[in-house]
């Protein structure tokens, strides 16, 4: 019995609490928009750079006067698990106060979760998933992009190696969806450009030890060895190859365009070369704006790699609310007609499925310890050279 | 293959199944006094090498530059933290379940190994990131056509056989040895003779997880780079390792930690385009070899009393 | 008319209990605030603390002791009325349906690790198994939905059965190992192979039995849309309570006393005729088909599965439930399979904290109710029975 | 047609060994039909390893072991069991868990059905097989440890020494054994208990026609109450044998054992 009326005080006690919860809302109409990523786990640097630029995209506009509405950010951790992924995406799909979403860094969660954004008509923005089947795998008009796929990462990164004249490859990819992609993508263009793959090894990303591959490797005695994942074991094999004397050109894709690659490589980062979507931020109207926002709200993390598209897939939410109203059809309609759109990443224009199409992709190398532009850097100049020129 | 290439591979396995050597020793120590698998095992190692790195960052902040005196307060430093911290989990966690079934001790300590490296990746400052560990070391290499040997590579070679060695002669050759072997052989007739069980048992969980710290530095050392995560399949592998040679025997532990690292580089040589199937075809060569001898290589003496 | 009364008397403090958790469940799937979450939980917790102190839990356990079905029967009816009460509310349907799918994977471990003694670490992988079978089956043949189930329980025994060999040679940890190493084999061999889609995974055609198809929203009428989301909660009930069913007969059967004999004895077991083999492969191959089952339920509730999901981590989770629930009891399951499963869900406020603090509770139990939440009680070979 | 001369159990030129330690050795034995034979020697002279041979724990390195005319060596426990020899252990062996009614039902195993169909689907069938059952126990238990009767459904772990000693001895004797064996049924008991145990066994005897009984003991009062005929071990060799006083007056045994204690 007594465990029945200490129920009921806990439910009176809830209820009031609830109360006083809602009773905050200031005059303006609340308007809920959501935000998933990975805050957990081996990708959750990324993940909340993502947040804290959704985050800080929201508090600017609720700090500003001129806004219709006042706007609550729901963020919710996918832990880069499918099917984690699916509960996030219902939670916030279900929940009809939801306007709109950025969502996703990992390809393996989007990919999973866009058929229940489809299902509960709820219009979303992905923000650092690459994989290409995520908008061209469907006709889905809720499911935007726009950070760029891997395909066009790709076709950049093998015509420019090309074309500086390396001639003979060795890829290392992580069996992510992720290192798998560019694996695939990587030797599709750089075939087409006269280059050759001599080994493709497959690691976990886990994997600790990389003296095997590499080894391996140096007796192929390839020109350039391709990474295709992520910073932590970027850094790794970037260590290792140094301990067996392997003396390629390192290249990397855009997950090891990050500060912590540079910090956790030391002087051996010197001189790798990396392609990422996108211009640089500091460089795009608005750019320096963001950078100055960010740190001045003293977030705990870094913004990383995507944080700027995360930052933009955010703005270009508010700002179609702000337009259309708070209403999933209308918001969905005004999305899939953005074409042109100007943003700290760039122009945004989605096409007939959503997708990013003005996709810049920008080479960087190396220098000094900073990833620096490659038309800016002494490499392109020929003051310092690459391995193997 | 040429001899260089081949002289390159075994150098490789021989510095890889060093580490799980080390590893599973760990694992055989706790399993011979305790008669439990201690899987915090792998995540003490990720913490005796997080120790070492803040050591070195001190050290540099106080002016120490001089790499020998670095290289042995890090490793007195980073020894003694996790020797300190097998001694509390042994004393507060394994020992009080003593009476408990193996699979709860199991459980426990795995969950441990979790606690462990999370509060790393949360409290460490930017843990969630790879950390750079410094070249302490001479870093010379020799080339011989496509062999390189790196001094520094040598050198924890050589360590790394010394320390094994050092931990044989201890087990076989002293009074303590003498203690930590009668207590694995039967514990309640080791406690009739006069031998103190608790404290035999705080020792060689310190003395276990020093070595994973030491094992941690050479991680550090060779890699030039620790991370939260790399107990975790560390961990696994010393384990399997320390059954596959079977558990409670230095040797067994010792094959077993270089038969694996010999697995995975085989692994990777028998399939140029399929290497990442090499895990999976070392993770099954253990399945068979358990079918085959299911308590190990080098067999547990049954000591089960009818 | 005494009967119906004394009847009343000893099933009230279990239906007033379950009439309790019922309403408390609804309350905290309800409650959005992170304060309102937390007030609720130490409530929850200062209730069954408060309770234990006078006496009522050992009433309440009492009662469903001597009244079993129709108290199991309110269970069911129970989760019927959360189900009903959220019906439009897809994402707590979700959250009640994959209670339900862990509880189903868990008796299967129940069976060999609770009962016979069997350690499985590779719980996630042979959920896995039942998710992909599932997805072949779905999207590549026609095999009607009920039968994809049986399939995905029947692949899960089958590969299972390729290791019982070495699962039966070898003894406590050294058997560990053997399933810890498939665990880890089945989520790289997932990724690297790309016929099942390697790393992105596979899509899972949503269920659809006789014509009814699971994933559309059902409408009754005009106004009354329920989301779809109720059918997969129902007809996973239905099988759990199948599933709960056959644990429980097992269990209150010589093969139940075999199980046990088996876990607490081998020598002695086999000096009594017991086949050792012949109990460990029922137990091993039986609780194999329940998680393969849960696993090809689960993958067209969520549609789409990958590697990921598979992890030695998750066959760990898996492992704790059973042992904070209390080995070999099926309630215990249930209750920490809720708390696992929905408590981090409503606890928004620890995001990045979770791991850390769901590894400290479980060492808390482990060190504090070393037997589990609901320690098992002895066998009782007929509901309700009682020696004369 | 089995031999009315010959024992129910023989044993010929048994020998176990572990590594270079002769456990048993070349062991000679006889048990004859209803007779209580006692096996007795110092510690580590090979008695328990005798039984683990047996019962078929362990495989005998050489030698053969006849029952009741049959070649059992090397068969499993199981099948060695369904022959007809039950045993006890050393450290009791009960399932502490379970209940009292539990642990003799693992005794009881050959004569329960375990089908999975029966057990699983017919209910009704395995009630009245639950009920018959459960009698059957009811009266085993009345009549060798009376008092337990009425607790049959509480845990081993809750009784003292004396009666988790009575409980495996009737774990043993409900599958209706034509040998038992009882390796130190009085280890950890005190005088009082020792007797009582002693009646318990001679009543064994009295209620069960045909039973033989071979035991294992330290306690020479206990082996020269209950037993007819005596083996004594040491280093795995059978030294002496006759009745007991016959054995105590042996000068070899005195030697070897009574002298030394």
């Amino acid at each position: 019995m007594t465990s029945i009326r200490f129920k009921l005080l806990a439910a009176v006690a809830a209820v009031l609490m609830l109360g006083l919860g809602s009773t905050t809302s200031g005059a303006k109409e609340k308007v809920k928009v959501g935000f998933i990523g990975p805050l957990t786990g081996g990708t959750s640097a990324n993940g909340l750079g993502g947040r804290n630029a959704s985050d800080l995209a929201v508090r600017l506009r609720n700090a500003d006067p001129n806004a219709k509405h006042e706007y609550e950010l729901i963020v919710l951790d996918d832990e880069c698990k499918p099917n984690i992924g699916v509960q996030a995406a219902t939670k916030l799909g279900a929940n009809k106060d939801v306007i709109a979403a950025a969502t996703h860094y990992c390809s393996a969660v989007a990919i999973t979760t866009v058929d229940i954004y489809h299902k509960f008509g709820l219009p979303i923005i992905v923000w650092g998933a690459v994989l290409p089947a995520i908008t061209y795998g469907n006709t889905y008009k809720e499911v935007h992009r726009v950070n760029g796929t891997m395909i066009n990462q790709n076709e950049t990164a093998a015509k420019f190696m090309t074309g500086l004249g390396y001639k003979t490859w060795a890829i290392i990819h992580d069996t992510t969806d992720y290192g798998k992609g560019h694996d695939e993508f990587f030797t599709k263009y750089v075939t087409e450009n006269g280059g050759k793959i001599l080994g493709r090894f497959g690691v976990t990303s886990d994997q600790q030890d990389f003296s095997a591959e590499l080894t391996k490797i140096k007796s192929l005695g390839p020109d350039v060895l391709y990474f295709g994942g992520l910073t932590p074991i970027g850094v790794r094999i970037r260590a290792q190859m140094e301990k067996l004397g392997l003396k390629a050109q390192f290249e990397g894709t855009s997950g090891i365009v990050s500060d912590t690659f540079i910090k956790g490589s030391g002087e051996l980062a010197e001189g790798v070369v990396a392609f990422k979507e996108g211009a640089p931020t500091e460089k795009l109207p608005g750019g320096k704006v963001f950078i100055d926002q960010y740190n001045k709200q003293g977030y705990g993390e870094p913004p990383e790699a995507y944080g700027a598209f995360a930052f933009a897939a955010m703005n270009l939410i508010l700002d179609t609310i702000e337009a259309v109203g708070p209403d999933r059809k209308k918001v969905r309609e005004a999305l899939n007609k953005v074409d042109g759109v100007d943003s700290i990443i760039g122009k945004i224009a989605f096409d007939d499925h959503g997708q990013n199409t003005i996709a810049l992709i920008t080479k960087y190398v190396v220098q000094d310890g900073k990833w620096t532009v490659w038309g800016e850097s002494e490499y392109a100049t020929g003051k310092r050279k690459l391995k193997g020129m | 293959m040429d001899v260089g290439l081949f002289s390159q591979y075994v150098m490789n396995g021989l510095m890889l199944g060093m580490m799980y050597a080390l590893v599973a020793v760990g694992f055989t120590l706790f399993f011979g006094v305790m008669d439990i698998i201690n899987f915090s095992h792998g995540d003490v190692l990720t913490v005796g090498a997080f120790a070492g790195l803040a050591t070195y960052l001190g050290l540099v902040e106080i002016g120490v530059s001089w790499p020998p005196a670095q290289v042995a307060i890090v490793l007195a430093v980073a020894i003694v933290c996790t020797a300190g911290l097998g001694a509390i989990v042994a004393k507060y966690l394994v020992l009080p379940l003593k009476d408990a079934p193996a699979l709860n001790t199991l459980l426990l300590t795995l969950m441990l190994g979790t606690v462990l490296h999370e509060a790393i990746r949360l409290f460490y400052p930017l843990g969630a990131n790879p950390q750079r560990f410094p070249s302490l070391l001479p870093t010379d290499a020799y080339t011989f056509g496509n062999f390189t040997l790196r001094i520094d590579n040598m050198m924890l070679l050589l360590a790394g056989t010394a320390v094994i060695v050092g931990i044989h002669l201890l087990i076989n050759k002293t009074k303590l040895g003498l203690a930590i072997r009668a207590v694995a052989q039967d514990s309640e007739t080791a406690k009739t003779m006069g031998i103190n069980f608790t404290l035999i048992v705080l020792i060689t969980f310190a003395i276990g997880s020093g070595l994973a710290a030491f094992a941690g530095i050479l991680h550090g050392l060779y890699y030039s780079e620790i991370n939260f995560a790399m107990g975790l399949l560390l961990g696994v592998i010393g384990f399997s390792s320390a059954i596959v040679g079977g558990l409670g025997n230095i040797y067994g532990a010792i094959i077993g930690g270089f038969l694996f690292a010999a697995l995975q580089t085989i692994g990777v040589l028998a399939m140029p385009f399929a290497s990442a199937y090499k895990d999976v075809f070392a993770f099954g060569v253990i399945i068979l070899i358990m079918a085959w001898r299911p308590t190990g290589l080098i067999r547990e003496k049954i000591s089960e009393r009818v | 008319m005494r009967r119906a009364r004394s009847l009343l008397a000893s099933l009230l403090p279990g239906l007033v209990s379950a009439a309790g958790v019922t309403v408390y469940v609804i309350l905290l799937m309800s409650v959005e605030s992170q304060a309102g979450v937390v007030a609720l939980l130490a409530a929850g917790v200062l209730a069954v603390l408060a309770a234990a102190r006078f006496g009522a839990v050992a009433r309440v356990a009492r009662a469903f002791a001597e009244q079993e079905n129709y108290l199991n029967l309110m269970v069911i009816l129970a989760v019927l009325a959360v189900t009903g009460f959220f019906y439009e509310d897809h994402f707590v349907l979700l959250m009640v349906t994959t209670v339900i799918v862990y509880v189903i994977a868990c008796l299967g471990l129940n069976l060999q690790f609770g009962y016979s003694g069997v350690l499985n670490f590779a719980g996630a992988a042979f959920f896995g198994i039942g998710c992909y079978t599932a997805a072949v089956l779905t999207m590549n043949t026609p095999v009607p939905h009920l039968v994809v189930l049986l399939a995905g329980g029947v692949m899960a025994a089958v590969i299972g059965s390729l290791l019982i060999l070495p699962v039966l040679r070898t003894r406590s940890h050294y058997s560990a190992v053997v399933t810890i190493a498939f665990s880890l084999l089945f989520k790289i061999f997932l990724e690297v192979n790309d016929t099942l889609g390697g790393p992105q995974g596979l899509r899972v055609a949503g269920m659809n039995v006789l014509g009814w198809e699971f994933n559309d929203d059902i409408e009754i009428g005009e106004d009354f849309e329920a989301a779809f989301y109720v059918s997969y909660a129902v007809v996973g009930l239905i099988l759990l309570v199948l599933a709960f069913a056959l644990v429980r007969r097992l269990e209150r059967s010589w093969i139940g006393l075999n199980m046990d004999a088996v876990r607490l004895d081998e020598t002695a077991a086999a000096c009594f005729g017991l086949s050792i083999v012949r109990w460990k492969i029922t137990a091993f191959t039986l609780g194999n088909f329940l998680i393969g089952v849960a696993g090809a339920f689960y993958a067209m509730m969520i549609g789409f599965i990958a590697p990921t999901n598979f992890t030695f981590g998750d066959s760990l989770i898996l492992v704790s439930i059973v042992l904070l629930g209390g080995m070999g009891n099926p309630w215990g399951l249930v209750v920490a399979t809720v708390i696992l499963i929905i408590v981090p869900e409503k606890l928004q406020a620890i995001q990045e904290y979770r791991f850390l603090l769901f590894a400290a509770l479980v060492i808390l139990i482990l060190l504090f109710r070393p037997a589990g939440l609901l320690p098992r009680q002895l066998r009782t070979y007929l509901p309700g029975w009682q020696p004369r | 047609m089995s031999d009315a001369a010959q024992g129910l159990l023989v044993s010929h030129d048994l020998t176990k060994r572990f590594g270079g330690l002769l456990a048993v050795d070349s062991l000679e034995l006889e048990a004859r039909r209803g007779e209580i034979l006692g096996l007795i020697g110092p510690n580590g002279s090979g008695k328990t390893t005798f039984f683990n041979v047996v019962t078929g724990i362990y495989p005998a390195s050489a030698g053969r072991v006849l029952f009741d005319g049959e070649d059992i060596t090397n068969l499993s426990p199981q099948a060695i069991c369904r022959a007809g020899i039950a045993r006890t252990f050393q450290r009791s062996r009960l399932s502490l868990s379970l209940s009292i009614f539990d642990n003799l039902m693992i005794g009881n195993h050959l004569r329960l059905n375990q089908g999975l169909w029966f057990n699983l689907v017919r209910r009704q069938a395995f009630e009245r097989e639950f009920e018959e059952n459960v009698a059957r126990a009811r009266e085993l238990v009345k009549v060798f440890a009376p008092p337990l009767a009425d607790r049959m459904f509480e845990a081993v772990t809750g009784f003292p020494m004396i009666d988790r000693r009575r409980i495996e001895i009737c774990r043993a004797l409900i599958s209706r054994p034509k040998l038992l064996l009882l390796d130190e049924p009085s280890a950890g008991m005190t005088r009082e208990e020792m007797t009582e145990l002693m009646d318990d066994i001679l009543e064994i005897k009295e209620h069960v026609e045909d039973l033989t009984i071979i035991i294992i003991e330290h306690e020479m009062g206990v082996i020269e109450r209950v037993t007819n005929n005596c083996v004594v071990l040491n280093f795995g060799q059978k030294i002496c044998e006759g009745t007991y006083q016959g054995v105590a007056a042996d000068r070899l045994v005195q030697e070897a054992y009574l002298g030394i204690e």
